[in-house]
């Protein structure tokens, strides 16, 4: 085999007191695609963030072709041919779109003045490669989910040798992803080296040459793709066997209970028009759609997020009345953001803190003073319930490794006992074993009588987990497709529109 | 888990530990080896008198730092503070030469200070302005309205009835009242935002308003009363420097802003919200006395006062986060 | 018998302003400090740089703090002063004030020069200057008395003397050169007739002067106080004169009035100060008069010059 | 797509649907009505004699906006900015007096406000103090250094040479230098800032500085001399005051950052970084003064002039604030 194009010896990292990474090993070839494997906190991230002079190791060598090098920040890593798309978005939100995409050439120009004309058309360019994001609008104004395409099409414009990806499809529906795909497979056959992080094994083994798994951040092997299964991974990673992936849906007999949350006539007059949906004890409903469909907004506009123009909602057969997020907590009903970072998380305040902002009510004596001894207690139980590896509760979210922030995310929500939960995104960046816990705990939150509803944009999620499906386009609910209809095809045919059937349309005219 | 343990380590109890590890250790020594530093170089240093002189030229402002921390936190500001302190003095001492009790006054002069917050508290939270060009136009307007009340000349308050006057210039045991105040205002407040369900929500509102409105709190209601509150306390300091000066100064107070805030600052409060304690603002506010009044002390030429105090407050500052940095 | 005039060892007389770093101090305190010097006592120079009451008092209070023999104040504001005075009566240390008072304290003298007459006077040269007959604007600085007292005198004395003077404009500058630029260019804006322009104190004069130079030279500029830049500009007649409150006598004359206040024992006037146990020292009032600069007299009022004559650290010792 | 013809339509070209969807459409609304209003009120406000009073009074304030617009911009603040420029008029003054010709003696002046803004410069990216609590500290020292290099007392420059004078005093073709030199720098600024690639990097570190130094900026040499910009232009103004006021006054300019803090605000510039335009910041600088020099026109009682003022500049930004929101 010829010299590896970069290759990691003995790193380790620590923060405080935690071990990050202990005496890592990692060798990347030439041309090939690899694959990092590793539960939430395994320190895959923190590996990346060295090699991309984002961090500093504590010891160890990496190499780059062979000689040895001092990463000592970005701007060397780029030199030396290193891009990274980092998994939690790092962009400028007043800037636009091109001049994210273009902000590592616009650093190294040499030329005085910017040229926002070639600017624009060569970022057009990158972009529409992955999806028609229009360039001259502020990344502030992109979903988050757009802004992930920003985050990939930045790198793609950087003349690198190798490309890291951290967990780029996280947020990312089928066809987004299969573009990205192409890409790499076209990248790849350029020789350049690809470094990919995902917690999707259908992915990884579509896309890879070659897999390392980190466990508690030790090495633990590298495989052949074509020599290994997602079962063997998955044992590397956890430690343990996965019995099973998604927990049993509704029996067929099992009908579902009584309408836990009605909705009819929702818009907002900008976003979602004239959506009706109904959710019963018991079952799980998933909501699929295309990035920018729609799904989020609609969500939010029935929680109160966002203003809305008309619409009736019911919880437990009794109307409601939401004009403010607040009223849909009290009414039972939350919502779980796909913008961890943005709104779904106090980066800088502690895990203990993040988990009882919803409801901050049933910690409080008296007095009005907050019970830091039932903060603490509520904050580990849940943790440990949900697995999230961590120094403590007291520790800032902002230490934690993405997978675990999103944990907090969820622990929030649990923490209040709602009546109905709306999860959009929930299991973005949660590792295997960690996503087959949650959805069983889901599952059983709706066999307890919660009404769950799951926004997703990984198809096997929700045709895995959910007992029924609403499939939105364009800001209007498209069809439903219920468990024996569930399959990828049929989600994308309502989603894209491409399909024109009669049929189809009676059941979107039917649920709406 | 390692994350067990400590959470049952870290018991309520106070330990040395903790207090090493508190946000306001840094600050505290810095203060400390000054004091230590100026009783070895005079000898009026470490007299009582020299501490009720420090005492008493920071305690009536501590209790406009409180409200301004509190503010900062949220992530807002307000620039007006000294204008509404003069405003609340004179609305008081107008109130009171027109025939009123001091009391009732002065409850009238706070509640309108109250309303000032509101009607900031509303521009920014209905109308959407920040609140530093908010504030920074209440401060302008308030001034103003000082003016036209007293034609701009002082309000000579000479007949405040001594029971009055006594809040301010009075003493228990030896111990101004002033100071007393002071200490359970800023005492009661600081409990108040470590503990206090309502001042949870503030540091949600301040660390990501964002998430906060995902968290069901009404982050806008929160934005408002925060700045209510940070104009009653002025209002309220207003009335006690009223008690203490025995006037009513319509430029009083002019230029405090910054005082404040940099108080804040120095303790740990972010410009950008999220973070701050109300202790830390008090230190920060003993630090800046401590070096006015030890230049004082030591005789320093006026003219090499302002370099010198300028240089202390940089170098405590700098070591303030050097230290902090290392532990974080 | 011995010399009674002679300070005990350690007796230390103590001045106290705000604004500390500003020029109009330094005479007051070069007479002070002589007075002392010739008494063998000692002095000191204390203040806030900041313009700033509740700094002011805390520098007082721990001037006090140090016991000394008495306290030649300038408050800046009257009655915030009055309970720290009463204070430092009854501890024992004399207070005099200068240049603004605290009159509803104990404080033992004032000594000033007199705001009103200086307002008259500037009103009288300024009006004499256009035979009477014209508009003038003025600078003030509300809320501080001493300025304001000037302000209104001036005022006054145009409606009482001069009824062909008119009063176009008022604006605030508050001590600040460029507030004062723009002022008076807008003044001269609005009123293209302006003939001249009074202010209370120097700083806004830099500016005045300025604008007035800007706009032709038409405008007179009168002001009260000095410093080197006035001094040049009256000399060059782009500023048409001050009245100067005669510092250096604000300075010994109040040392005096706070010796003789420290030391009673030395006067035993025909009163009852003794049955009541007053402090026999009572002189309420000094007027320690102002004068007024022109061309002709200017050179006299240079303080880098008078301080190279003496020969002395001025503040500074 | 949409997208696309929104791109195509949109060439460099200038129109006026772009000019009205630019952010400072608003306030040149604004100015305009406050302009019409006055020139019925005031027969004397239409004249090019008001238009020149009214520039030169902001014109050299300007250039300082323009600084702390960029310093803005990159996430800071500079509340120091009014002691140097009273030290750059102070060094150059007091230089000049000691025997220099005036030109050296101001280019030492500038020198020394680049050397202050690199000290302040090197405490934020090097020892990690923010710039808030960074800039109050210099402010008090510099100030302080003016005391000292004058001894409190202003220096008269009456000597200074005829053609150095005429820069701050004299003019060209009726045009004052002043304002000439003032829209030369906004003009130059105002370009490179949207133009220059340089100062675009100003923009990515104040919006994300994480984000910029992922693409390899280094986001701390670019605070750095954005640092260093602003006190350069802060004595660069002092430079010109001096040869306007033939003056060099050491307590000149004390209040002032606040002034030229709220220009930029109105102007659009966040105070959290990453928005800000020089156009704006000046079009906010000329707000404060029409509003100022109208009420002197009117001949509005001083005890009323400031409430007036702050009620107008608080309707001016709640106007621009909703226009601005309704097209957002
Ligand atoms: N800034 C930090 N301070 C303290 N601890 C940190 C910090 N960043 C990461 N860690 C810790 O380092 C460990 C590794 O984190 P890392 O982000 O590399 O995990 P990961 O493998 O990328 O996980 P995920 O799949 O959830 O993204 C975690 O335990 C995390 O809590
Ligand atoms: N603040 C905003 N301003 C303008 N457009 C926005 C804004 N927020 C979202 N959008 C756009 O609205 C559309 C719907 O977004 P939404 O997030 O609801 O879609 P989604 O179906 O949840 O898909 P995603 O997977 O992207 O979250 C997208 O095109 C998005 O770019
Ligand atoms: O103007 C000056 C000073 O401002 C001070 O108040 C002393 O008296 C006046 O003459
Ligand atoms: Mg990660
Ligand atoms: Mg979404």
């Amino acid at each position: 085999m010829s010299t590896p194009i970069l290759e990691i010896s003995g790193v380790s990292k620590s923060f405080g007191a935690i071990k990050a990474l202990t005496g890592i090993d990692f060798s990347l070839a030439p041309g090939e695609v690899h694959a990092l494997c590793g539960e939430n906190g395994a320190g895959k991230s923190t590996l990346m963030n060295i090699i991309a002079g984002v961090l500093q190791p504590d010891e160890g060598d990496i190499r780059i072709s062979g000689e040895r090098a001092v990463i000592a920040n970005p701007a060397a890593a780029q030199r030396l041919g290193i891009a990274l798309v980092h998994q939690e978005i790092a962009l400028c939100p007043d800037a636009t779109v091109a001049e994210n995409i273009f902000m590592p050439a616009i650093n190294t120009r040499r030329a005085p003045l910017m040229n926002f004309r070639t600017l624009q058309a060569e970022a057009q360019k990158v972009m529409d490669l992955l999806a028609p994001i229009p360039v001259r609008t502020k990344v502030g104004d992109l979903s988050i989910s757009n802004q992930q395409l920003v985050e990939i099409a930045k790198a793609l414009t950087l003349d690198c040798r190798v490309l890291i990806l951290d967990e780029p499809t996280a947020a990312l529906t089928e066809p987004e992803a299969q573009r990205l795909f192409a890409i790499v497979r076209e990248l790849r056959s350029r020789g350049i080296s690809i470094i990919y992080i995902s917690h999707r094994m259908a992915e990884i083994f579509s896309l890879c040459d070659r897999v390392t798994v980190f466990r508690d951040g030790r090495y633990v092997a590298t495989d052949e793709i074509a020599a290994t299964s997602p079962d063997e991974i998955v044992r590397k990673m956890v430690g343990r066997e996965i019995a099973q992936l998604y927990p049993d849906k509704l029996a067929a007999d099992e009908a579902p209970g009584q309408p836990l949350l009605k909705v009819s006539n929702l818009s907002d007059g900008s976003r979602c028009f004239d959506v009706g949906l109904e959710l019963r004890a018991g079952e799980i409903l998933g909501i699929g759609g295309l990035i920018g469909s729609g799904r989020s907004e609609m969500a939010q506009t029935l929680c109160g997020l966002r203003p809305s123009a008309s619409g009736d909602v019911e919880i437990d057969g009794k109307p409601v009345r939401i004009s403010a997020y607040a009223d849909a907590v009290k009414a039972g009903l939350v919502y779980l953001s796909e913008d961890r970072k943005g709104s779904g998380v106090f980066l800088d305040m502690s895990i203990a803190a993040n988990v009882s902002a919803l409801d901050l009510g049933k910690l409080t004596g008296k007095l009005g003073l907050l019970d830091r001894r039932a903060e603490t207690a509520q904050a580990t139980e849940l943790a440990k319930r949900l697995g999230v590896r961590m120094a403590g509760v007291g520790a800032a979210v902002s230490t934690l490794s993405g997978g675990n922030q999103q944990k907090v995310a969820i622990a929030k929500q649990l923490s209040v006992g709602p009546r109905v939960m709306i999860m959009d995104e929930p299991t973005r960046g949660i590792d295997v074993g960690a996503k087959a816990e949650i959805h069983r705990l889901l599952r059983d939150l709706a066999r307890r009588g919660v009404g769950i509803v799951v926004i997703s944009s990984e198809m096997p999620e929700l045709i895995g987990l959910c007992d029924r499906v609403l499939v939105v386009r364009e800001g209007r609910v498209a069809g439903e497709l219920v468990a024996d209809e569930l399959s990828e095809e049929a989600i994308i045919m309502l989603a894209s529109g491409v399909s024109n059937s009669q049929n189809t349309k009676q059941q979107a005219q039917n649920v709406a | 888990m390692t994350a067990q343990i400590k959470t049952e380590g870290q018991g309520a109890r106070w330990n040395l530990a903790r207090l090493g590890s508190m946000r306001e250790a840094g600050l505290i020594v810095i203060i400390l080896a000054l004091c230590i530093a100026m009783s070895f170089a005079s000898p009026h240093f470490l007299t009582w008198g020299n501490f009720r002189a420090m005492l008493m030229s920071f305690s009536i402002e501590g209790i406009v730092v409180v409200g301004m921390t509190i503010l900062l936190i949220v992530g807002g500001i307000d620039l007006s503070v000294g204008s509404v302190v003069a405003f609340s003095m004179v609305v008081s001492g107008a109130l009171f030469l027109a025939g009123l009790d001091p009391w009732t006054a002065s409850l009238i002069g706070i509640a309108v200070s109250a309303l000032i917050g509101a009607v900031m508290g509303f521009f920014v939270t209905v109308v959407g302005l920040n609140h530093f060009i908010t504030s920074l136009a209440a401060m302008v307007i308030v001034r103003g309205l000082c003016l036209i009340v007293t034609k701009g000349t002082p309000l000579s308050l000479f007949t405040l009835p001594p029971a009055f006057k006594a809040i301010g210039q009075g003493s228990f045991q030896g111990v101004p009242y002033v100071i007393i105040i002071f200490v359970v205002v800023v005492a009661v407040f600081d409990f108040l935002l470590r503990r206090a369900t309502a001042f949870r929500k503030v540091f949600y509102t301040g660390s990501n308003e964002k998430a906060a409105q995902y968290s069901g709190i009404r982050t806008k209601q929160v934005k408002f009363w925060v700045t209510v509150l940070s104009s009653t306390l002025a209002g309220f300091a207003g009335v006690i420097y009223m008690s203490r000066f025995g006037a009513a100064t319509p430029t009083f107070g002019a230029g405090m802003e910054l005082n404040i805030i940099a108080a804040a600052v120095i303790g740990g409060a972010s410009l950008n919200g999220g973070s701050g304690t109300i202790f830390g603002a008090i230190l920060g506010m003993a630090l800046l006395s401590v070096v006015t009044s030890s230049l004082i002390l030591l005789d320093i030429s006026v003219y090499w006062q302002d370099m010198i105090k300028g240089c202390i407050l940089l170098a405590a500052v700098s070591i303030d986060h050097l230290l902090h940095r290392r532990k974080a | 018998a011995e010399n009674p005039f002679k300070c005990a060892p350690g007796e230390k007389y103590v001045m106290n302003v705000m604004v500390s770093g500003v020029e109009y101090w330094f005479p007051v305190y070069e007479m002070f400090k002589q007075a002392g010097q010739q008494f063998g006592c000692e002095t000191a120079y204390t203040g806030t740089p900041e313009y700033d009451v509740n700094k002011q008092i805390a520098t007082f209070d721990q001037a006090l703090a140090q016991k000394p023999a008495g306290i030649l104040v300038h408050p800046m504001n009257s009655d915030p002063f009055i309970e720290p005075i009463n204070r430092a009566i009854e501890q024992g240390t004399a207070v005099v004030t200068f240049a603004a008072d605290s009159p509803n304290s104990k404080r033992v003298s004032f000594i000033t020069s007199d705001n009103l007459a200086e307002g008259t006077y500037a009103a009288d040269a300024v009006a004499k200057a256009m035979d009477g007959k014209g508009e003038y604007a003025v600078l003030e600085n509300p809320g501080q008395d001493n300025h304001d007292k000037r302000v209104n005198a001036f005022v006054a004395r145009m409606e009482a003397k001069w009824p062909d003077m008119k009063l176009v404009g008022r604006a605030a500058s508050n001590q600040d050169p460029t507030k004062a630029y723009q002022a008076v260019l807008s003044l001269a804006q609005a009123h293209p007739d302006l003939g001249a322009v009074f202010m209370p104190e120097a700083n806004s004069a830099i500016g005045a002067a300025q604008a007035a130079k800007e706009g032709g030279g038409k405008i007179k500029v009168m002001l009260a106080d000095v410093n080197a830049k006035i001094l040049d500009m009256i000399k060059a007649g782009e500023i048409y004169g001050s009245v100067n409150p005669n510092q250096g006598m604000q300075g010994y004359m109040g040392f005096m009035l706070l010796w003789l206040a420290k030391h009673p024992e030395l006067i035993d006037p025909m009163n009852d100060t003794k049955r009541s146990g007053a402090n026999g020292m009572s002189v309420p009032f000094v007027d320690n008069g102002f004068s007024i600069v022109t061309a002709e007299n200017a050179d006299d009022f240079y303080w880098d010059k008078y301080l190279k004559r003496r020969g002395t650290k001025g503040i500074e010792e």
